[in-house]
């Protein structure tokens, strides 16, 4: 005789409070077992693929922005970095230079809030994610002081950047840097070591190195599965090449091993950053500056629209959330003929099904939050 | 103790409600007036307090644990916030509470008000100060657990009634919990009432008093044990599972707004404070304190002690993330009451030997002490050692740094196999 | 630095394998027969100095008359990258091989570019639309796909295998 | 059962006890089926304590109200379409034989019986003298019920244990 129970259909999502936005997964449950997952997205899908197809090369830059909201700076450098491979433009190297330094800033801003949320996902009540936002909102407020902007920060321009940082922008870094290290330490010996965190997601969501790399999973999703592998270091860009940094890989494979990387990942930024701030040369940070209209602080401004080459490229980078590609392909037109994003967050659920099956609710939701979605980049 | 029994001594408030009755009894009248008067009096007194001292920790509760996620806190309504439980209470009574079509209007109506009662009920027996209990029952401590079980019966119908997967999730883990963790409470209070030789709280009161000891003192693990299962019996973090935010919305409470759900929030105070107040009488010496309670009145005492150990409830939900239903249980069935049997051993063991050989206490329980400090503190490391650190899945570690290209570090500690793995 | 592999570096490697698949090379990439597909893949995955493991990306390209479908590969363990394309002749019913037996990585990206472009994967094991509901009109990322055909009509329906129609369970 | 009080109490006590065991049985909803046995469990606790037997009443409370209603739940819970509603069974007439017989019986022994009066005391300790008995004068059956409940509870894990499935 065995016990029969019914099988019990339950959304979480698309408004759930551990979604991260309008993600939703539509399980089975047996009891608190879950015997099937489904994810049903699209809720935020605005077609940018379609939408940039008659945009300009340089007005696309800020739907850039809004794929990855928690991460704009890397979105803008994926896809200008993948405009310039097309046309061919090199960047000056200040530019170079400053766009390492806000994509780190950026790296260490998504994994603070990844971080964060993960812990919020284990079942703190918001406590973390406060202190991880502490943090962020400081990297926002130089976000700001370079660019205005603070969440979709449209800074990097074909070509170079938007605009030099002030001169205030030094010494805030400077200091943000020196408080980081300690902060870091907080919360390696607050979260990593909490006993009820490693009981929550030891061995949860366990992914071995062939299936994540069979899944096309990136990111520090594919390095807590032990392999090591970083685009930045397998094909630097920008200035990656001359700053010295480890790859941080888990041994096991689970959720807290993604977890694990992501912490090592926000001091290893912490480092570069360092570095980038002795190395900085000074110099112009656009390419071409031609039809300068003069703005008020007397910077001249990057052009606003460009003639891209027949041709077809595909650049990527290492996002916060994994690799970040853009597929554009031109016919020599003002706009991309296709504009295609390889979103890291949308492959990476590859295995969601898999990994939900035969855990309990309370786990996919630590599974959820270790593979680190947001839902822009998801749906596009 | 020398009480002055003048109705403005306010060491015994039970003084000034005696005054009251004797001039309601020099009245004349029916001899059951003033009996139903005094059992008024405090009901009502003791409902005040409550809504006095709810109002306050939210306000409490709220900046407190603002400051512990670097955030300021209220400070809008009022000076420094004061005035924002009073707005949060108006906001929830103008609400308009929706009663979704299909739940099962009478059980959805009757899950709030059930969940009242067991947190009200236990002040009932709970001294106060000397004297000042309402109902000073033979069977207090029978009473107590007996109640405080009513209380998932009312999770579990508000849950069922509201017709919502969420909820009735959140149901279903209530009742697992409440079967889990009946027992330990049972088993932790067991200890107490054995030392104490009696189920009457105020007798409990009274021998921690006489030896001049705090139950705590004695018997650590029962304290440990009873916190963590009253935690569990008033959902409070890290053992909120059955209102888990981040998985199940809100538990058994996800379809009540309004009213209703102010209903909820405000009787998970009173349960806070019922099991605070148990706590203290039984294991830190209700409103007494080595003497102190003949300067200071005992119901300041008492008072403050429970303030105190309702605010371990809070720092709690402020640090602590939340474990998995099947970790809890396995917590308490594998764990928690192994341990209790070994303490309720020990413990039955010492007052035999103490009554049969009739020694000093003043010898013999800084030795009891001493021996059941030991034992809790082996057995807990010798839990966590071998469940824990000898395990190395269970171990904490760091990432491994590395510049070899390629490369694949995939060693898992806890062998092989994409299942989670529950606590064995 | 990641290597790249032209077209004609791919075709050379493939030759000797299977020597009528590529049809097209260039130096940055090799397009290869559909029919042929699979098996480009596999040998590509398998090779030991190719290695390609890692699918990056996939993706379909409108190319008004006929469709194409890119690959961008990766070798981990040999760090290197090259780009496969597939052509999918029949522009009105484009159908291409699936490669989720290959590359478990491909079974999302499939279902995008079926949603968005109506390229049919054969042997997808769940080629299901997946940003916009089914019901939805026609595929967006197509060249000729301009508006709503008909208007904004298309309908809301319910998840796709729930029991019951818009109405059911709302009273 | 000399003073007013008393009365009012056994009367209301009696009405709650028995009216929600009528509704028990007649109700269709499983649920407020097990909510109105709680309520009449409650009734029954009330009783005791109009009969001073405090311990017996928080016991009632505590075991009846805690945990074997808690247990109902749990089966309603877990029983597949557990739904709303009770279906008609084929149980009703036998049922209603057995429990009239039942009742017929206890009323007549009640009757029969010779009652002794005892004086109304107040709340003496029962608690103390009720575990002496148990573990004194009836230990026996009392050890046999816990062997009893134990192998019970043993063959019920055993019936629904999956076979073939080993737990870790």
């Amino acid at each position: 005789m065995s016990m029969k129970t019914e099988p019990f259909v339950v959304n979480i999502g698309p408004q759930h409070p551990s979604t991260h936005g309008v993600f939703r997964m539509r399980l089975t449950l047996d009891g608190e077992r879950i015997i099937d997952a489904d994810m049903v997205i699209g809720y935020l899908h605005r077609s940018m693929e379609k939408l940039a197809e008659e945009r300009s090369y340089t007005q696309n830059i800020p739907f850039t922005d809004r794929t990855d909201y928690v991460a704009a700076m890397t979105g803008n450098l994926a896809y200008v970095l993948a405009v310039e491979k097309l046309c061919g433009i090199e960047p000056p190297e200040r530019a170079s230079w400053l766009r390492v330094i806000m994509s780190e800033l950026q790296r260490f801003a998504s994994h603070s809030m990844a971080v964060g949320v993960f812990a919020n996902d284990c079942g703190t009540w918001q406590t973390p994610v406060m202190h991880m936002f502490r943090e962020r909102e400081k990297i926002l407020d130089l976000f700001e002081m370079a660019c205005g902007a603070r969440l979709t920060t449209n800074y990097m321009r074909i070509g170079g950047v938007s605009r030099d940082v002030p001169p205030e922008f030094r010494p805030a870094l400077r200091k943000l840097l020196d408080e980081l290290p300690m902060r870091m330490g907080e919360y390696e010996d607050l979260l990593l070591e909490n006993e009820i965190i490693v009981a929550r997601s030891r061995g949860i969501g366990v992914l071995t190195p062939e299936v994540a790399i069979n899944c096309s999973l990136s990111g520090p999703m594919l390095r807590g599965s032990g392999v090591a592998w970083d685009i930045r270091k397998a094909d630097p860009y920008c200035v990656y090449d001359k700053l010295e940094f480890d790859i941080c890989v888990g041994t096991d494979g689970d959720a807290y091993d993604r977890f694990l990387v992501r912490l090592a990942e926000m001091r290893q930024s912490i480092h570069i950053l360092e570095q980038c701030l002795e190395m900085m040369p000074e110099g112009p940070v656009h390419s071409q500056i031609t039809t300068a209209t003069a703005q008020p602080g007397g910077q001249p401004s990057a052009p606003l629209t460009i003639r891209v080459p027949a041709g077809e490229a595909y650049g990527r980078i290492e996002s916060p959330r994994g690799e970040l590609g853009f597929y554009i392909v031109s016919d020599g037109g003002p706009a991309p003929y296709r504009f295609h994003i390889r979103s890291p967050s949308y492959i990476n659920l590859t295995p969601l099904r898999e990994l939900a099956i035969g855990a309990t609710v309370a786990d996919a939701i630590v599974i959820l939050g270790s593979i680190d979605i947001v839902v822009g980049e998801i749906d596009r | 103790m020398p009480f002055l029994a003048k109705w403005y001594d306010l060491r015994d408030l039970g003084n000034a409600v005696g005054a009251f009755l004797d001039w309601i009894r020099d009245l004349g009248g029916p001899d059951w007036i003033p009996y139903v008067v005094s059992g008024l009096i405090g009901i009502v007194a003791i409902l005040l307090w409550l809504l006095v001292s709810q109002l306050a920790f939210i306000w409490i509760e709220r900046r407190v644990i603002g400051r512990m996620q670097a955030r300021i806190g209220p400070n809008r309504v009022g000076p420094w916030g004061l005035l924002q439980p009073i707005a949060d209470a108006l906001k929830l009574l103008l609400k308009e509470a929706i009663t979704n079509r299909y739940a099962d209007k009478p059980l959805f109506w009757l899950g709030p008000v059930l969940i009242f009662i067991p947190a009200l009920v236990v002040f009932a027996v709970i001294p106060f100060g000397e004297g000042m209990s309402l109902a000073d029952l033979n069977v207090g401590v029978l009473f107590v657990i007996a109640i405080t079980s009513i209380n998932s019966i009312a999770i579990f119908i508000s849950g069922w009634a509201s017709n919502n997967k969420f909820a009735l999730l959140g149901s279903m883990r209530a009742i697992a919990m409440l079967i889990s963790y009946e027992l330990v409470q049972a088993f932790a209070l067991l200890g107490v009432v054995i030392f104490a030789g009696s189920m009457r709280l105020g007798d409990i009161v009274a021998w921690q008093s006489e030896f001049n000891t705090w139950m705590f003192l004695l018997q650590p693990l029962a304290l440990v044990a009873f916190l963590i299962a009253s935690a569990v019996e008033i959902n409070r973090s890290p053992m909120d599972i059955s209102e888990a935010e981040s998985e199940i919305v809100a538990g058994y409470h996800t379809e009540y707004s309004g009213i209703k759900f102010g209903f909820f929030y405000a009787a998970e105070y009173f349960a806070g404070f019922a099991v605070s107040a148990i706590v203290v009488t039984l294991f830190l010496g209700g409103w007494t304190a080595f003497g102190l309670e003949r300067w200071v009145p005992g119901w300041l005492i008492f008072l403050s002690k429970l303030y105190l150990v309702f605010f371990l409830f809070i720092w709690t939900r402020g640090t602590l993330p939340r474990l998995r239903i099947d970790q809890l249980m396995a917590f308490s069935w594998k764990f928690l009451l192994e341990l209790l049997f070994i303490h309720i051993l020990v413990v039955g063991a010492e007052v035999l030997i103490w009554h049969e050989g009739d020694y000093p206490a003043v010898v013999v329980l800084p030795i009891f002490a001493v021996i059941n400090w030991t034992l809790a503190v082996a057995l807990v490391v010798g839990w966590a050692t071998f469940m824990g650190h000898l395990r190395p899945e269970r171990r904490a570690k760091r990432a491994v740094l590395t510049q070899e290209l390629g490369a694949t570090y995939f060693r898992p500690a806890g062998g092989h196999g994409t299942g989670p793995m529950g606590e064995a | 630095m990641t290597t790249v592999l032209s077209g004609f570096d791919l075709a050379h490697r493939l030759q000797p394998k299977l020597p009528d698949a590529v049809v097209d090379a260039t130096p940055d990439w090799a397009e290869v027969k559909p029919n042929r597909l699979l098996e480009v893949c596999t040998f590509l995955r398998d090779d030991p100095e190719l290695d390609f493991r890692f699918l990056s990306s996939l993706t379909g390209v409108d190319l008004l008359d006929h469709f194409e479908v890119v690959y961008h590969l990766l070798s981990i363990s040999r760090n290197q990258a090259a780009t496969l394309k597939v052509p999918c002749e029949d522009h009105d019913n484009p159908e291409a091989p699936s490669v989720v037996s290959v590359w478990r990585g491909a079974h999302l990206q499939e279902r995008e570019a079926f949603d968005l472009l109506g390229i049919r994967f054969q042997g997808h094991p769940d080629l299901r639309r997946i940003f916009l509901w089914e019901g939805f009109a026609g595929h967006p990322l197509r060249k000729d796909w301009l508006n709503f055909p008909g208007g904004e009509m298309a309908g809301l329906e319910r998840y796709p295998g729930e029991p019951g129609g818009k109405l059911e369970g709302r009273g | 059962m000399e003073d007013t009080g008393s009365i009012v109490a056994f009367w209301l006590l009696a009405a709650l006890t028995l009216g929600s065991a009528l509704a028990v049985v007649l109700i269709r909803d499983l649920i407020r089926a097990v909510v109105l046995l709680i309520t009449s469990f409650l009734g029954v606790a009330g009783l005791y304590i109009t009969l001073s037997a405090d311990f017996v009443a928080v016991v009632q409370v505590l075991i009846y109200v805690g945990a074997i209603s808690v247990l109902m739940l749990f089966a309603i819970m877990l029983t597949p379409r557990a739904g709303r509603n009770n279906a008609e069974t084929f149980f009703r007439i036998p049922g209603i034989l057995l429990a009239g017989l039942m009742a017929f019986t206890i009323s007549l022994v009640s009757l029969d019986t010779d009652w002794a009066v005892v004086e109304r005391g107040g709340f003496e300790e029962t608690a103390s003298a009720i575990g002496e008995a148990l573990l004194d004068k009836y230990v026996l059956p009392f050890e046999l019920a816990a062997v009893l409940l134990l192998v019970a509870m043993l063959g019920a894990i055993l019936l629904v244990h999956p076979e073939g499935t080993d737990e870790e």
